[in-house]
């Protein structure tokens, strides 16, 4: 069962919760919707700020960190580059047809449905949540966790961004052609 | 995991040999050491074994299809030297794709821990993005590589989306906890739905209908050597690590969807046969017509999903059977078509005059594509038809059968071409590695149509 | 420590993913622009990876906050290659606008 | 001499044909034809002191598959007829000049191969892989060899390739599915099964479906005029001669042992449509234009009858039907021969364009008159022995039966005489036209012995096949 | 030694066929002429040797099992009794004789040795079937007759109207040969064996007989026979059949081959007594086939046209007798009939000789000057066909008539009809070709000659057998009726005393005979009418002409329906058959192409897929 928020006897955890959901949420929505792309970038950037925020709100305080330096200090950053490199913030996007629009506006909400359906239908998560009272999120364990557990993905993670690296560098590089 | 670190190794020495100068030692070298590595990976089988914390569990089955896979990689490094004699600067680079792909692909079957599934994927994926785009001033080239990032990347956005909820059900990343747990029966919803995607995310790299249709654009669009990998290594890959990861989480004695999952995977499968082989009649690039094939043996292969707890060993079989003949196809396909602009079927016509060999081992592929014995295609297929039919779904094997003579209506279409049309040009030279790729993997193939239990008992 | 999930619920976190989720898969339909829809699939990578720290504070467990990593470094690998692509796509026909990927059908 | 031998001498032939260049192809392949009679023969000296050979090894352990062969007498015969006709067959075909022809060699040879393993084989299974692998052989030889516009060639073959095709995957599901339910492919243990009367019927009509496209009855048949057509007359005489044998071997082998409840239920309609292709093969070949298609309706009608004799479930109607298989084996392929040798000197195969060769080549016309005699089923010639058995044993079933299949004796005649009339007979044609030459006529007189031989002396075959045949009557009635 | 003795019988034919095929261009035309007739002769001998000592058991010779049937084994054997011995006698007597006339009537032909081959064949199915110890046996020499026949219609393979008459032949014989085959059949499967001796034993002692079955199976070997003997309906070959050579006429399409039906049903009359219904079918075809064969021969002016219906008349006379149980009779007549009508064909075929193949009686007249041996011989043949005191003819008619007379009045009258009618066309046929003038060329008048020994001699012979056969069966003192005796199961019908009935029905045969013969000679001789035109024939004498229009009918009822079938399957429901299954490759096909258009390139609606996909998974799952 969906909890309605009770708003007369809300605790400032609620409100700031439901004030950055509907923010996120917004600006998520106007990512898309504007027709600017440098509009749908900077709508980007506070939605991301936002789920910092929600990070934060779950004291997560590191992660909310790295996201903010990774999403918006990096990827954000390559994006409008490439908008800016490419000049791109032009409102000339032929927009798609109209009954694609339309049918995208139905997947969406068909979407919405079906997945809030599924999670409503199911039973409800009963009973008080945990709380060990454990350190599980501060710097310190969380490298402790990354570095002796998850010591392997670790270090796969670095072949990842090894292949993204020479792929990168293998689609924009030019070619000598002699040999 | 020994396996892992050596294809990684291998990965990076690749690139180093670029530095060095030692262009022209890359691909003998790239094959020798994932010979050695294919022995190294052998010596494991019959040692499991988890590594890490359970990051890289080593069992029968994930050193059984790495070696396959490994294999698959010679074959497909083999023929890469010829196929980018023109990017001679880039060599390495791709080499290098392919050796960390296969990385890839080894942790995708041998993970024990959803981060290891999940960054084996990506990287699989990202890879893939690469080689497809990587002919970059070829518009088609282009075009496949972004289309292929484009539903890739929301298709990763999907199993993560699973993971995360398999996460929420079980707090957990370690498949070992998960299968334990997911035996309980107090399971939060998340767990199923999570499955569910993770599954469809799956079923979106095996290209199965309804998710299938970037694999044809791709394919045509994508370099060959690109498509070769994609239709035989990826997709195998694909398959396997879907099939180890419904095993792991009990998805057949999961009370709450596993009737109802069969069910998904019935029409699934059988949608994909359909699909797959009526789509590939009337296509006129051979690529585009491998890809619909393709799809179509994704669908047979989820067959093998239909009795999970025992169809490793068949699945392996299938998977051997198809990847091989594959691989054979795609060197025929790289001579036939290395300086043309496209890949239609009119540049076959005549190959049985001008290159016989050429022609009968294409033939040889296709035919065990189509599931003809002797070729290892067909036992592929009667002992997926023998699972299914023990599971208990006759339908599917129907449906099966009926696909399957569809499907010689195009394969027969290339043979057709290859024998009763005039060659329209002169005969061309054949480089000795698409004729050793070639006919080993069929041979390969043969071989195992003939001892099919060396490989249908390996995984019991 | 208070739970902080004791005063949101976890569903609510469920529905705001969700939300986000299939706002990006909305984009992705709704939009030609690539450089868009590369956002997009930013938000639904986003959207996940607040679900992943829900979760990891409702276990009260480190590892979902570690996968986030492994998330944003995936993420960040996609947006390298993509907007390689995308350059290369955009040096050969002058424009981003996926609608004008056709020459592959059939 | 072990079973397996035979295959091996085959298969080896064919690599060796291949091998031997262009040259030497077809003398390498006749060699090796005869040494796999000369096998056969062996076989059959050994199976009479043995009156079993058997050879099993396991050969898949899961599925439970056997490289199994059992040569009863049955098989043997088959096998006889095979391995005589290949030699046969090779040997008329030394007046053509194929391109390429060591392939062709070593495709015929595989096919031979092929077709024996079929015979021979005890295991589903392995049945299977022999019957499909007789598939590929003839269909490069059709196409690639065979005559006519390459389109409509094509056309024909890849419907003949898809449909018999068709037929066979689902015999395949038959048999995974019969697997299921005893845990074996042998045709011993299937042989003995007990199923479920439902199971018998989609057992067998699924089997039925592989064997009637292959035979071919009527509505399956239309493949068959057009490939025998387009075929190089080589390929039609194997697939005339020896293919169509193996669906109705099977038949015999296979299907009535295995769903004999079913076989009895439905025994009716299948014999009506073994009838039905009698009477509307035999009117459809009597306007044929093309000679080669002529001779295709004739054999729809013939194996029309064997297949109704088969059906009928009685040792007289089996016997008859595995005696007019090797009668019709040898006949069609002396036909289809005797259609090369015009096509040779006149280049065509148009009825309409032939007539007069009679006076221009007394030889010639004496053999194909006998052919055409045996064809029709003169008594004294080796198919009046089949057809007059199967008769009878319809007439056992219900004399109707008899009367409309014993229409193939007129209705045969009438298109028979009709076409040697207007292809031999008439004003003397003003092309010349040579008589045989000494290897053609040694072909066809030696199929016209061994059609009078064994037409006046059936006995040899007859005990042969007898003691088989009994014991498939046994299983078929296990359930009396 | 009987083994042996058969064996050279059998196989001296054989022997001459097979030299005739493989030496004959070789070793020249003379040659030829003499093996073939020597071979025949020789077989001759031999029955002449056997039918001296043969003692009253049939001698059986078997050689090897042939044909194995589940409940019975059927033996190559052959069986030498009175009835084949008797046959054998005239089949290779007459044979003989005919051979001996071929050698000069062919002597021009180039393919004589190929004539002379088949001939001995011919003889050496004859035997076969003669001598067959079982039914197969017998069907081996019956199919084979058949192929002989067609051979020799067919010996003038160039022209086609010829060809179709041989193939007619072959096919209408096959059809009866299908009824011989059931027959067969039934009698298998009734008393599992096949064997004439075993079955005689069998039928004649078992007590439960189904009669149904054992009807169905007499009439079936019924149909088989009237194929072989030209009966009605099956009798229309038989006057194709003179498209064959003039000696082939004789031999097989009158004397021998023809009454093989004959053979069969006397060989069988032990079955067909178990089957009086069926009997009667015999006797009321046999009485109207020889009553409507008469009127058609009534104005035929083909001279070898009015001898075969002529022929098809008198068989049906011959199974009018055996319809009523009289086979000894029906023998009689076959004998009798054999010498006549040899001698009437050669006779026919000296006349054709002399006139260079002329055969339209329009065209003759006037020849018994020219040619008195073949006018004298053919003159006694033709009496003797009329049943004209004391000649073979009037003896064996006589008995048949008789014996109708006993049985079944309706049935005499019709025999005595048709008998008349034979009067008065032999003497149309003698007065129209003998006397007057003649009405041929200038040209052809100027050869006319009278043929050369070779041919008179046999003619002579048989003329001598036509006047002086009636002895061997005289009415009161049968020596043939004695000889025939053990044959048959019961004695069928009591000896006729010779009464007063007996005496007048004599008469009234001989008058009517003479009453025949006297309108002919008022027709042809004194009024010198000559037959009109074919343009001009009309009324009654039209549908006669045209036989009834019976082949009409049957090329409009049988050949033409089975040909358009045969179009209409070629052209419509083969092409049906095959589109059907084109169709679905057609259809799938049109899908796929229909399907290219959903794989239009655009991501957008990839993506939609998917996310339907997803849905609807998901909804299928969860909801």
């Amino acid at each position: 069962m969906i909890r309605i928020p009770d708003f007369a006897n809300a605790t400032p955890i609620q409100i700031i919760f439901c004030v950055l959901a509907v923010i996120t949420l917004f600006t998520a929505f106007m990512t898309i919707y504007s027709r600017k792309p440098m509009h749908s970038a900077i709508y980007l950037l506070i939605c991301f700020t936002s789920i910092t925020g929600h990070y934060l709100l779950l004291n997560s305080q590191f992660l909310a960190m790295v996201n903010l330096i990774v999403y918006i200090g990096a990827i954000m950053i390559l994006i409008v580059f490439t908008i800016m490199l490419m000049n791109l913030n032009k409102e000339n996007e032929v927009y798609k047809p109209r009954i694609t629009r339309l049918g995208a506006i139905v997947t969406f909400c068909l979407m919405c449905l079906v997945l809030i359906a599924m999670f409503i239908n199911s039973k409800p998560i009963v009973g008080e949540y945990t709380t060990t009272g454990e350190d599980y999120q501060s710097i310190k364990v969380l490298g402790k966790v990354l570095l002796n557990e998850y010591m392997v993905p670790f270090e796969f993670a670095s072949v990842l961004l090894l292949v993204a690296m020479i792929g990168a560098v293998l689609l924009s590089k030019k070619e000598k052609t002699t040999k | 995991m020994n396996t892992l670190i050596a294809i990684t190794g291998l990965g990076v020495l690749c690139l180093l040999f670029e530095i060095l100068n030692f262009r022209k030692a890359i691909v003998p070298i790239t094959i020798i050491g994932l010979l050695a590595i294919l022995g190294l990976t052998v010596s494991e089988f019959n040692l499991p074994e988890s590594y890490y914390n359970n990051m890289i569990v080593v069992s029968k089955f994930s050193t059984v299809f790495s070696s396959l896979f490994i294999v698959l990689t010679i074959l497909l490094v083999a023929l890469a030297h010829d196929f980018y004699e023109d990017h001679p600067t880039k060599i390495s680079d791709f080499i290098a794709i392919k050796v960390f792909m296969l990385a890839g692909a080894v942790a995708m079957v041998s993970f024990g821990n959803l981060a290891m599934f999940f960054l084996g994927i990506e990287i699989l994926s990202i890879s893939l993005y690469v080689l497809a785009a990587s002919n970059r001033m070829n518009l088609k080239s282009n075009e496949a590589g972004m289309k292929y990032f484009l539903m890739g990347s929301f298709a990763s956005g999907i199993i993560l989306f699973g993971i995360c909820l398999i996460y929420g059900a079980m707090g957990s990343f370690d498949i070992a906890e998960i299968s334990d747990w997911s035996r309980s029966a107090e399971l939060p919803i998340w767990f199923p739905i999570g499955i569910s995607l993770v599954t469809i995310g799956m079923l979106f790299k095996i290209a199965a209908v309804p998710f299938h249709f970037w694999a044809p654009d791709v394919y045509e669009g994508s370099p060959a050597l690109t498509t070769a990998t994609m239709s035989t290594l990826v997709k195998v890959v694909a398959m396997a690590t879907l099939y180890k990861l419904l095993s792991a989480m009990n998805i057949d004695t999961n009370e709450y969807i596993s009737t109802a999952f069969i069910n998904i995977i019935v029409v699934l499968s059988i949608a994909s046969m359909t699909v797959g082989n009526i789509m590939a009649l009337k296509q006129t690039n051979v690529k585009r017509m491998l890809a619909f094939s393709g799809i179509s043996h994704a669908g047979f292969m989820l067959m093998a999903l239909l009795s999970i707890s025992t169809s490793a060993g068949s699945l392996l079989y299938y998977a051997s059977a198809y990847s091989l003949s594959g691989i054979a196809a795609f060197a025929v396909i790289l001579y036939v078509c290395k300086n043309k602009d496209n890949e239609n079927i009119e540049n076959f016509n005549g190959l049985g005059k001008n290159n016989p060999l050429m022609a009968a081992v294409l033939t040889a592929a296709l035919l065990s594509m189509a599931g003809i014995p002797i070729f290892a295609g067909f036992f592929a297929k009667m002992v997926l038809f023998n699972q299914t039919i023990e599971a208990g779904h006759l339908v599917v094997v129907i449906a099966a059968v009926i696909n399957s003579i569809i499907s010689v209506g195009y394969y027969f279409k290339l043979i057709l071409a290859m024998y009763s049309k005039e060659p329209n040009e002169a005969v061309a030279k054949t480089p000795f590695v698409f004729y050793a790729v070639a006919v080993v993997s069929i041979l390969l193939n043969i071989v195992l149509g003939l001892f099919p239990s060396a490989v249908l008992d390996l995984l019991g | 420590m208070n739970n902080i999930l004791n005063q949101i619920g976890i569903e609510n976190y469920i529905f705001l993913s969700v939300i986000l989720f299939c706002i990006g898969v909305f984009g992705v339909l709704y939009r030609r622009n690539a450089i868009i829809v590369f956002m997009s699939i930013e938000i639904m990578l986003n959207a996940v990876n607040l679900l992943f720290v829900a979760f990891s504070t409702y276990h009260q467990d480190a590892q979902g906050q570690v996968f986030v990593f492994f998330s944003m470094a995936v993420a960040a690998a996609e947006v390298a290659v993509g907007l390689a692509i995308l350059v290369s796509i955009f040096r050969n026909m002058d424009t981003i606008d996926v609608g004008n990927l056709k020459n592959l059908k059939g | 001499m072990d079973v397996t031998h035979i295959l091996i001498i085959l298969l080896v032939g064919a690599l060796a044909t291949y091998f031997s260049g262009d040259k030497w192809a077809p003398k390498v392949a006749l060699l090796f034809g005869l040494a796999a009679f000369a096998g056969s023969i062996c076989l059959l000296s050994q199976y009479n002191l043995a009156n079993e050979i058997n050879y099993v090894t396991l050969w898949i352990a899961k599925p439970k598959i056997y490289f199994a062969l059992h040569a009863d007498g049955l098989a043997l015969a088959m096998l006889l007829l095979t391995t005589a006709l290949t030699p046969i067959i090779i040997f008329s075909s030394f007046g053509n000049t194929y391109k390429n022809s060591k392939a062709f060699y070593a495709l015929i040879l595989f096919m031979t191969f092929a077709m024996a393993g079929t015979f021979l084989a005890s295991d589903g299974i392995l049945y299977y892989i022999f019957w499909e692998l007789s598939l590929i052989p003839i269909y490069f030889i059709a196409l690639i060899w065979g005559n006519g516009d390459a389109e409509e060639r094509k056309k024909a073959v890849v419907k003949f390739f898809i449909y018999t095709l068709a037929g066979s995957l689902f015999m395949l599901v038959a048999f995974i599915y019969l697997y299921q339910k005893t845990g074996s492919f042998l045709i011993r243990e299937l042989s003995q099964t007990d199923l479920s009367a439902t199971e018998q019927f989609w057992i067998f009509l699924a089997f039925f479906l592989a064997y009637a496209i292959k035979i071919p009855l009527i509505p399956f048949h239309t493949w068959q005029a057009e490939v025998y057509q387009k075929a190089p007359t080589v390929g039609t005489m194997l697939l005339s001669g020896i293919m169509l044998k193996m669906g109705l071997y099977s038949v015999i082998r296979w299907q009535l042992p295995i769903a004999p409840m079913a076989a009895k239920e439905f025994m009716y309609v299948f014999i009506g449509l073994g009838i039905a292709g009698v009477i509307y093969g035999s009117i459809v070949a009597l306007r044929q234009k093309d000679l080669k298609k002529l001779l295709a309706y004739s054999s729809l009608a013939h194996v029309g009858l064997i297949a109704a004799g088969a059906y009928t479930l009685t040792l007289d109607g089996l016997r008859g039907a595995v005696l007019q298989m090797i009668a019709h084996g040898f006949v069609v392929v002396g036909l289809f021969f005797v259609a090369e040798i015009i096509f040779r000197r006149y280049e065509t195969r148009a009825i309409a364009e032939m007539g007069g060769i009679r006076a221009q080549s007394p030889k010639f016309t004496s053999m194909f008159m006998i052919l055409v005699l045996a064809s029709v089923a003169l008594p004294s010639t080796f198919n009046f022995i089949g057809e007059f058995t199967v008769l009878y044993s319809l007439s056992q079933v219900n004399i109707w039966y008899a009367i409309l299949g014993g229409t193939t004796i007129i209705l045969g005649a009438y298109y028979m005489l009709k076409m040697f009339q207007h292809v031999m007979l008439g004003e003397t044609n003003a092309r010349i036209f040579a008589d045989v030459t000494f290897n053609e006529g040694l072909t066809l007189v030696i199929i016209i012995a061994v059609l009078f031989f064994f037409g006046l002396y059936p006995k040899p075959i007859i005990d042969l096949i007898t003691p088989s045949l009994e014991n498939i009557l046994t299983q078929v009635n296990r359930f009396n | 030694m009987d083994t042996s003795l058969v064996l050279v019988l059998l196989l001296a034919p054989f022997l001459g066929f097979l030299f005739n095929v493989f030496l004959g261009k070789k070793a020249g035309k003379s040659v030829v002429g003499i093996v073939g007739t020597l071979s025949v002769v020789v077989s001759f001998a031999i029955t002449l040797y056997l039918f001296g000592n043969a003692g009253k058991e049939p001698v059986v010779v078997n050689l090897f099992d042939w044909i194995t049937i589940e409940r019975f084994n059927v033996k190559f054997g052959f069986l030498l009794d009175q009835l084949s011995i008797l046959w054998l006698l005239f089949v290779t007597g007459i044979g003989s004789l005919i051979h001996l006339y071929s050698i000069s009537y062919m002597h021009d032909d180039e393919k004589i040795h190929s004539f002379f081959a088949y001939l001995n064949l011919f003889i050496f199915f004859m035997i076969t079937l003669v001598m067959g110890s079982n039914l197969l046996m017998m069907f081996i020499g019956w199919e084979g007759v058949g192929l002989c026949s067609y051979l020799l219609i067919g010996f003038w393979y160039k022209n086609q109207d010829f060809n179709d008459a041989a193939k007619k032949a072959f096919i209408m014989n096959r059809i009866g040969d299908l009824g011989f085959l059931i027959g067969i059949f039934i009698v298998g499967s009734l008393f599992n064996t096949l064997d004439f001796t075993s079955l005689k034993t069998i039928i004649t002692t078992i007590d439960d007989i189904n009669d149904l079955w054992i009807a169905l199976a007499a009439l079936a070997l019924f149909i088989g026979a009237c194929g072989k003997s030209a009966q009605i309906p099956l009798y229309t070959w038989l006057p194709d059949a003179m498209a064959g050579p003039t000696p082939v006429s004789a031999l097989i399409h009158a004397a021998t081959m023809v009454t093989a039906g004959i053979f069969m049903l006397t060989r069988l009359n032990f079955l067909f007594d178990m089957a009086p219904s069926v009997q009667n079918i015999i006797a009321i075809v046999g009485a109207v086939t020889a009553l409507v064969a008469a009127t058609i021969a009534l104005v035929q002016n083909d001279i070898k046209k009015v001898l075969a219906y002529s022929t098809v008349s008198q068989l049906g006379l011959m199974f009018l007798a055996l319809g009523f149980g009289a086979y000894e009779v029906a023998v009689f007549h076959v004998i009798t009939h054999a010498f006549f009508k040899a001698c009437l064909f050669l006779g026919s075929g000296s006349v054709i000789h002399g006139l260079h193949g002329e055969q339209d009686m329009r065209k003759m007249g006037g020849l018994k000057k020219t040619m008195p041996i073949t006018f004298i011989t053919m003159l006694i043949a033709s009496l003797a066909i009329a049943g004209i005191f004391p000649l073979a003819g009037f003896w064996s008619k006589d008995e048949i008539l008789m014996t109708a007379f006993h049985h079944n009045i309706v049935l005499w009258v019709i025999g005595s009809i048709a008998s008349i009618m034979t009067a008065f066309y032999m003497f149309r046929l003698i007065y129209l070709t003998f006397f007057n003038s003649f009405r041929g060329t200038e040209e052809q008048k100027h050869h006319l000659h009278e043929s050369p020994s070779l041919i008179t001699v046999p003619l002579i012979i048989l003329a001598i057998f036509s006047f002086f056969g009636g002895i061997i069966s005289l009415p009161g003192h049968s020596w043939l009726n004695e000889y025939l005796a053990p044959l048959f199961s019961k004695v069928s019908h009591e000896e006729h005393t010779l009464g007063t009935t007996e005496y007048a029905l004599m008469a009234i045969a001989t008058i009517g005979a003479i009453i025949g013969i006297g309108i002919a000679y008022k027709k042809y001789l004194k009024d010198n009418t000559i037959p009109s035109e074919d343009a001009e024939i009309t009324g009654l004498s039209k549908v006669l002409y045209n036989k009834y229009y019976v082949d009409e009918a049957y090329d409009a009822i049988f050949v033409k329906p089975v040909n358009v079938l045969s179009s209409f399957f070629r052209d419509a429901v083969e092409t049906t058959l095959s589109a059907l299954v084109f169709g679905l490759g057609k259809v799938t096909n049109e899908i796929a192409l229909q399907g290219k258009k959903v794989h239009n390139g655009s991501v957008g609606l990839y993506l939609f897929a998917f996310v339907l996909g997803v849905c609807a998974i998901l909804t299928y799952l969860f909801l």
